[in-house]
């Protein structure tokens, strides 16, 4: 038993009503070692994790920590033992500083509770140089980049000197370039006696970093392997329970006209900060064009002034030859699809029917669910539409009047995506289109995406996901501080070099000639 | 002695008890027609809501009543129409005149001019007379309103009478709360008008009231109550308090009832002869008013009671 | 719709048997009591009728509130536009003299506008200036409780009558009453009747309700959320107008009296949130709640019980039904969870453990 | 004394009230709970306020008793909306209605009156002198001579301040009012923190019932909190629950509500007068409007 650091026993989680998210797991982790957990989305790697840190209360079994039994009822109980956890979301206060997010729960107080910051302040400083973040503890949490808000994260760790850092998907949103700097303070970290479960969907990450691997599957364990000379495709099998196709194989691209074509952007928000400027490019039918960068430089704003929900201060925007420009939301959806990146937030309404959520949109623009008086939708062919979705799109579902927060997020994702296919345009904006996805999920949406390319639509594809835009893309765009940088080919460039484009390593002039090397 | 017939008696009233005044002060007489006239009571409230009026006399009359007593500010319609549809009961009207088709209202009609008068009798003398601790030498007056409605008007119509009576020259300042039952605004108004030199304001707002004779005390002025009699309610500061005697006139009118003296379709009019309407005066008011004064408001009463004055009435 | 049933009931029957115990605690015969409740407002055709009326005002009202929460304006200016639909039909009934088939629907319809205008005034100042409609529209009440005190004590003053209120309207704009049935009641279905087609299966209608789920969703939709906003005030408005409009052509009175608003206005508000927004359930809360108040008046003939218990009654009934609305749904889901949990043991029994399967 | 003076000091005694209640709904306002029952648990605490002074004969007990009303009331609250996880504008406005029509049943059941209770056995909170102040020639009787709610309240505003923007539990606090899974996953009970804002603004609240029954008159009226629990929050919403900005908000919506009295006698209506200190909310939340739309950059993005 001494060796045993973590031991945990047949844990199930069930949450009400009836997901079965963790079904009788059992998981032990050494003192010391790096332990990736794996899997597809809702396999229960978060659950697991959220059952050891005293967040949710397991429903049946038994944790036993460095050899005695533990149980957690809350975070606080966990963190004072000396386990920490970075959550998926990042768990941060946006208008506090840095410093303030970091002691946040675990303040120096004096008497009747009054903040004293003269001896944490540079206790705090301290932990920054020796660890080497490198971030200013004074700046607050919504002016700094999502890679520095994953160094608070660890800060915030390493303040409770916590033994154990849990890391939940961690590189989600981060450029090669970041997370590879994470890698070394996490093996840095290793170094010093921590001990490290890093979950991931990313199996290159797993198999570069990892001492051990645990693979889980719909709530269950499926297997605990050393990481030695281990082959990605036999861990993907275990994860999905079938062998996943890691390329999307498509046709070279034919193009067509222009479908859709953006005229010197330029976007100043409401604090004066230019956000885009100078943006020019165009989309042909018959090619998808991938957008590269670094979250927050500009392909909010550009997705916001594509779809209309944003005004330019300058520039056009013209789709299918019109000069869309002044038109609003609706006027432009006749001509786009549009995926947006947040399904729970733009792209549906958690509450509403799913019937509901398949007919925005074409409430305005399609007849054919409309009743006999103009203004009126019928119910029947709004059912009859919304079925005919879930259909073609492979969605599975309980009743269609269920609250569409009854699908599980995969689901979820291609209702949206089959609603917004079924709009039937020549262009087709897809921002994030697969974040949060699991493999099965992405295969299918991703495939979805080059039919449609290949029936001649022009989509432009916003991804921080380098994987899915270079085996999608037939062209890339790289933005950087609201302005295009590069365009590249993706046979014709590698990951690190478009990851210097995204940090701003090259420059500008550089950049121009990869430009007209494309051009040619 | 036999007792007398059990009658069901209603009071229904267009606002709510509570407030410590007119409504109260009938409630204080169907109180006493219950204990000592062995009559059946019951009292319907309709919190100024319109569409508790018609149902209200419905249900009245559904319960039985044989004799109703009704505030009926707001539904004088209806109480006609009903009036009208049940002739055999007897509806006493209060306050206000209401005549039906079938004449078979009777009325009580206040003159509540002539109690404003004898309450603007007390205010003049008291301001102007430096002798009274607290009194300035500015001759002027205040009263404070509820909302702004006829009666008030009426009010404040005989109020300012009486007191340019005693003196032409005291000065009237008025402000009207807009509510009947703040007290809190009551209490802020007040002060107002003493900080403005006034010695003595004459409270015309229900419960808004009872905050002015708070603020009088606190600032060691004088009040006049109204309705009840309120002058121990902060004595010293209370000299008086116009009376409408509802429960008297309830009383009154429901001995006429036992009586067989009871004609139905009069106009009752109550003022100060009759009793309907007068000041309460008492060891409290003693306290403050100087005796020569307190003689001379007695003379004034008996002049309005003898017709020697005529009060002039608010609608003419 | 089926799954908001069964916590509703819960919650009136328990908020029905507290109001029993408080009763039972104060002395008076709670039995009795109920029974003068419900007699006073349901068993005969007068009480009927009387429940009728007092629905009329809280169907509107309700709706109103639904409409505005539902498609997330916070209108709680009911109050207002009520008093402003009121006054308007009281101006229009007395300087206009015509037909009653003209007179009628023209009333009705200066109602539905002042009501609008009202909110509109708190919707304009949202769309120009930001400014928060949750505070403009009370704050909006008070001033128009003042306008319109100020027009029945001062320009439109009865000069016949003792207290505030203006002359009758002309008998053109009165709704008939027929055999003590007042048909203001219809009118009051009748837009329940267009509220709900209107908000159920019309285009604005789901935008509305898509606006008030989420209105990013809908924004990026495509939905135009800024005129649906000033179309869902404008319609709120316009309901409680015509609550006011019709307390002035319905019943027997035809003139504005202080104090005409009462209650219906925050009953409005409270009914809509315990009916969570759903036409039909607001339909319905509005003539128990309705059925509450009427028969409160029997209550304190037959057995004196205060009528403020009405009141106490109302709040006990909402905040019931809103806790077993929530608390119901936990409680299925965690005994779900217990049976799923039961399963999954009887299961691991039946098939032997075989679940450690390998350990690498 | 002079129209002016008690203008002043009237709007001091008519601020405090809104202060209280404001500075509780502070507690709310950062804990991101929507608090619209503010009104119905001062109405609460004025009614506790009055009974408890009334039987026991002492007014402390009557403060104690009116911010152990206020406490029920909140604690109904918290129970509901952090327990229950009801709907917040759902359980303000029930437990409003439950507060109106609760009072003023339980003033007929307990006092066996209606609309108003007043007794000389109800003891009032005694007024401070100030010794030297006092004697100064208009300023005397306007800092001068108050309940010591009055002075407490100010003294409040600067607790209250400190307590929010410089200590553990504000720090805790506002992060629960920004993202309370962030709170939680800390290891603090963001649930635990919004009961406390609510209990605080429960007992602050009971505390302006208080004041208002037994500081600034002295007796219960049916409905007498009479909207300035609204008026509380507006000014919350207007200062964005800064303690300091209350402060100042509360006088001068006191000065307003004076000045609604003290316009009669012009040629204006009275109805017209009464309006003021509502329209003055409205332009207040004008200027505060545009203030945040000038700090977005003045431009106005297209919403459709
Ligand atoms: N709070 C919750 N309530 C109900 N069900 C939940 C909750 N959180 C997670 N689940 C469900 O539990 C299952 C396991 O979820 P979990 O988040 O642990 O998966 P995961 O492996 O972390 O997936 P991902 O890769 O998407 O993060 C899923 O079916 C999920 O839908
Ligand atoms: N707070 C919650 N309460 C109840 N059920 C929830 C909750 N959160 C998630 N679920 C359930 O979990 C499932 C999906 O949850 P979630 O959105 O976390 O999945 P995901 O990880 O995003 O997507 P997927 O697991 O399908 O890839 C659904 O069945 C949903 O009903
Ligand atoms: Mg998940
Ligand atoms: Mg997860």
């Amino acid at each position: 038993m001494q060796d045993q650091f973590i031991k945990m026993d047949s844990i199930t989680k069930i949450y009400p009503p009836d997901t079965l998210a963790l079904d009788k797991v059992d998981l032990e982790i050494q003192e010391g070692e790096i332990h990736s957990i794996i899997g597809e989305n809702g396999a229960g790697k978060s659950t697991l994790m959220k059952v050891f840190y005293g967040m949710a209360p397991p429903s049946g079994g038994e944790i036993h920590f460095r050899g005695r039994k533990a149980k957690f009822a809350t975070p606080r109980e966990a963190v004072a033992s000396g386990i920490g956890m970075v959550h998926q979301e990042f768990m941060l206060i946006p208008s506090y500083t840095v410093y303030e997010n970091v002691i946040l729960g675990a303040e120096p107080a004096g008497r009747f509770g009054t903040l004293r910051h003269a001896d944490t302040k540079p206790k705090v400083e301290e932990l920054v140089d020796t660890y080497g973040l490198n971030i200013d503890i004074n700046s607050r949490i919504g002016d700094i980049s999502v890679g520095a808000q994953q160094k608070v994260e660890i800060l915030k760790l390493l303040y409770r000197d916590v033994d154990v850092l849990i890391m939940d998907e961690p590189t989600a949103a981060l450029t090669p370039q970041e997370a590879g700097e994470l890698f070394a303070r996490l093996r840095g970290l290793n170094k010093v006696g921590k001990t490290i479960i890093f979950i991931s969907h990313k199996l290159d990450e797993v198999l570069e970093l990892s001492d051990r691997i645990t693979v889980m599957r719909k709530g269950r364990r499926v297997v605990t392997v050393d990481n030695r000379g281990l082959d990605k495709a036999e861990l993907a099998r275990a994860m999905v329970g079938r062998d996943v196709v890691f390329s999307i194989e498509k046709a070279p691209a034919s193009l067509g006209e222009i479908v859709f074509e953006a005229r010197g952007l330029r976007y100043v928000d409401e604090n004066g900060v230019i956000r885009l400027e100078g943006v020019s490019f165009d989309v042909r039918r018959g090619e998808i064009v991938g957008i590269a960068g670094v979250e927050g430089n500009g392909q909010y704003e550009l997705v916001q002034l594509v779809t209309g929900l944003l005004s330019a201060q300058s520039g056009r925007v013209f789709i299918g030859g019109h000069d869309v420009t002044g038109e609003d939301v609706m006027a432009r959806r006749k001509l786009m699809c549009y995926v947006p990146q947040d399904r729970k937030v733009s792209g549906s309404a958690q509450n509403m029917s799913l019937v509901d959520n398949a007919i925005m949109t074409h409430h305005r623009l399609n007849p054919e669910i409309e009743d006999r008086c103009e203004a009126l939708l019928s119910s029947g062919r709004c059912r009859a539409f919304t079925s005919r979705l879930v259909e073609d799109f492979g969605v599975l579902v309980p009743e269609l009047d269920a609250p569409i927060s009854s699908l599980s997020g995969g689901n979820q994702q291609k209702v949206v995506v089959g609603r917004e296919f079924m709009l039937d345009t020549d262009f087709i904006l897809l921002d994030q289109p697969t974040r949060g996805l699991d493999v099965g999920s992405i295969e299918y949406v991703q495939e979805e995406v080059v039919r449609r390319r290949d029936a001649g639509a022009g989509c432009l594809l916003i991804s921080a996901d380098l994987d899915e835009l270079f085996s999608l893309s037939d062209r890339i765009l790289v933005m950087s501080r609201g302005r295009v940088v590069a365009e590249l080919r993706p046979e014709a460039t590698t990951r690190e070099e478009i990851g210097e484009y995204m940090l701003g390593a090259k420059d500008a002039q550089e950049d121009w000639r990869a430009r007209e090397e494309v051009g040619k | 002695l036999a007792a007398p017939p059990r009658y069901k008696v209603a009071y229904l009233i267009n606002g709510a008890l509570g407030d410590l005044s007119f409504y109260d002060s009938g409630q204080e007489g169907i109180d006493r027609i219950k204990k000592e006239l062995n009559a059946e009571t019951r009292t319907i409230e309709c919190n100024y809501d319109p569409v508790a009026y018609p149902q209200a006399l419905q249900s009245v009359v559904a319960w039985g009543a044989d004799v109703i007593f009704v505030v009926s500010y707001g539904f004088e319609d209806l109480l006609m129409q009903y009036a009208d549809m049940y002739p055999e009961k007897k509806w006493i009207n209060l306050d206000t005149v209401v005549q039906n088709k079938k004449n078979t209202i009777t009325n009580v009609d206040f003159i509540e001019e002539e109690g404003a008068f004898m309450a603007g009798v007390v205010a003049g003398l008291v301001t102007t007379d430096t002798s009274i601790p607290g009194v300035n030498r500015d001759k002027v007056i205040g009263a404070v309103c509820g909302e702004d409605d006829p009666i008030m008007r009426g009010f404040l119509f005989g109020y300012e009478q009486g007191a340019k009576h005693i003196d032409k020259d005291v000065e009237l300042k008025t402000i009207f709360a807009g509510t009947w039952d703040d007290p809190v605004r009551g209490k802020q108004a007040a002060k107002q008008l003493y900080s403005q030199k006034v010695d003595i304001i004459f409270q015309i707002a229900a419960l808004t009231g009872s905050g002015v004779l708070e603020a009088a005390k606190e600032e060691g002025k004088y009040a006049i109550g109204v309705d009840s009699n309120q002058n121990g309610l902060q004595p010293g500061h209370v000299v008086t308090s116009m009376l409408k005697h509802m429960g008297q006139s309830i009383y009154r009118v429901y001995g006429t009832i036992l009586d067989g003296k009871y004609k139905p379709g009069m106009v009752l009019e109550y003022g100060l002869r009759e009793g309907g309407v007068g000041l309460a005066i008492d060891s409290h008011t003693k306290e403050i008013l100087p005796a020569k004064s307190l003689q001379r408001v007695i003379d004034i009463e008996n002049k309005v009671k003898s017709g020697v004055i005529k009060v002039e009435r608010y609608r003419g | 719709m089926k799954k908001q049933v069964l916590p509703a009931l819960i919650g009136i029957v328990v908020a029905l048997l507290a109001g029993l115990l408080i009763l039972w605690a104060q002395g008076y015969p709670p039995l009795e009591s109920y029974a003068a409740l419900f007699s006073y407002s349901l068993f005969s055709k007068f009480a009927f009728f009387s429940t009728l009326d007092k629905a009329t005002p809280l169907i509107l009202t309700g709706l109103s509130a639904a409409v505005g929460f539902g498609s997330n304006c916070v209108n709680l200016g009911q109050p207002g536009q009520f008093l402003i639909g009121a006054m308007a039909v009281t101006a229009f009934g007395i300087a206009v003299d015509l037909p009653a088939g003209l007179m009628i629907p023209l009333s009705i319809l200066v109602a539905l506008v002042a009501g609008a205008c009202w909110s509109g005034i708190a919707a304009g100042l949202r769309r120009r200036f930001k400014m928060d409609e949750f505070i403009t529209t009370l704050m909006l009440n008070f001033i128009a409780d003042y306008f319109t005190l100020y027009l029945i004590s001062g320009p439109m003053l009865d000069k016949r009558m003792y207290s505030p209120l203006t002359p009758m309207t002309n008998p053109g704009a009165w709704l008939p009453i027929w055999n003590g049935f007042g048909s203001a009641f219809l009118v009051a279905v009748a837009a329940f009747a267009v509220v709900s087609v209107l908000w159920n299966r019309s285009k604005i209608g789901y935008e509305w309700r898509a606006m008030g789920q989420n209105p990013i969703f809908s924004r990026t939709g495509g939905c135009r959320n800024d005129a649906a906003y000033v179309w869902a005030m404008l319609l709120s408005g316009a309901l409680a107008g015509l609550a006011g409009g019709l307390m002035i052509m319905g019943g027997m009175q035809h003139r504005f009296v202080k104090g005409i608003g009462a209650n219906y206005a925050w009953d409005g508000v409270m009914i809509a949130i315990v009916a969570n927004n759903n036409m039909i359930a607001t339909g319905l809360y509005a003539l128990f709640f309705s059925v509450i108040q009427t028969g409160s008046m029997g209550m304190e003939l037959e057995t004196s019980v205060p009528s403020e218990f009405s009141l106490v009654l109302q709040a006990i009934v909402v905040l019931f039904v809103v806790a077993s609305r929530e608390s119901t749904r936990v409680l299925i889901n965690n005994i779900t969870a217990e049976l799923r949990m039961r399963r999954a043991r009887g299961r691991d029994k039946g098939m032997g453990d075989g679940r450690h399967a390998s350990n690498g | 004394m002079h129209l002016m003076v008690e203008m002043i000091r009237s709007s001091i005694l008519s601020a405090t009230p809104v202060l209280l209640a404001g500075l509780g709904g502070a507690y709310t306002f950062h804990a991101n709970v929507f608090n619209i029952a503010m009104e119905g648990m001062m109405l609460i605490g004025a009614f506790t306020a009055v009974a408890g002074s009334y039987f026991s004969g002492s007014w402390i007990m009557g403060v104690l008793s009116g911010i152990a009303g206020g406490l029920v009331a909140a604690l109904i609250f918290a129970i509901f909306v952090v327990s229950l996880k009801t709907d917040e504008f759902v359980t303000g406005t029930a437990l409003n209605m439950l507060a109106l029509g609760g009072t003023t049943y339980s003033l007929r059941q307990l006092f066996h009156v209606k609309g108003a209770f007043m007794s000389h056995a109800i003891q009032s909170m005694p007024r401070w002198n100030i010794p030297l102040i006092s004697r100064i020639p208009h300023l005397g009787p306007i800092l001068s001579g108050h309940p010591f709610i009055v002075y407490a309240s100010i003294l409040l505003a600067f607790v209250v301040e400190w307590h929010i923007f410089g200590t553990r539990y504000g720090l805790r606090l506002r992060a629960v009012g920004e993202d309370a899974r962030a709170v939680d996953s800390v290891g603090v009970s963001s649930d635990r923190i919004k009961a406390q804002a609510i209990i605080a603004s429960g007992v602050l609240c009971g505390l302006a019932g208080a004041y208002l029954s037994l500081g600034y008159v002295t007796l219960f009226s049916e409905n007498m909190s009479n909207g300035r629990g609204w008026i509380a929050l507006a000014v919350i919403i207007l200062t964005r629950g800064r303690p300091m900005g209350l402060l100042l908000m509360s006088l001068v919506f006191g000065l307003f509500d004076g000045l609604g009295l003290s316009l009669q006698g012009t040629i204006i209506p009275p109805q017209f007068t009464q309006m003021v200190p509502y329209i003055a909310t409205i332009v207040a939340l004008y200027f505060y409007s545009r203030e945040k739309r000038s700090a977005r950059g003045g431009k106005e993005t297209p919403t459709t």
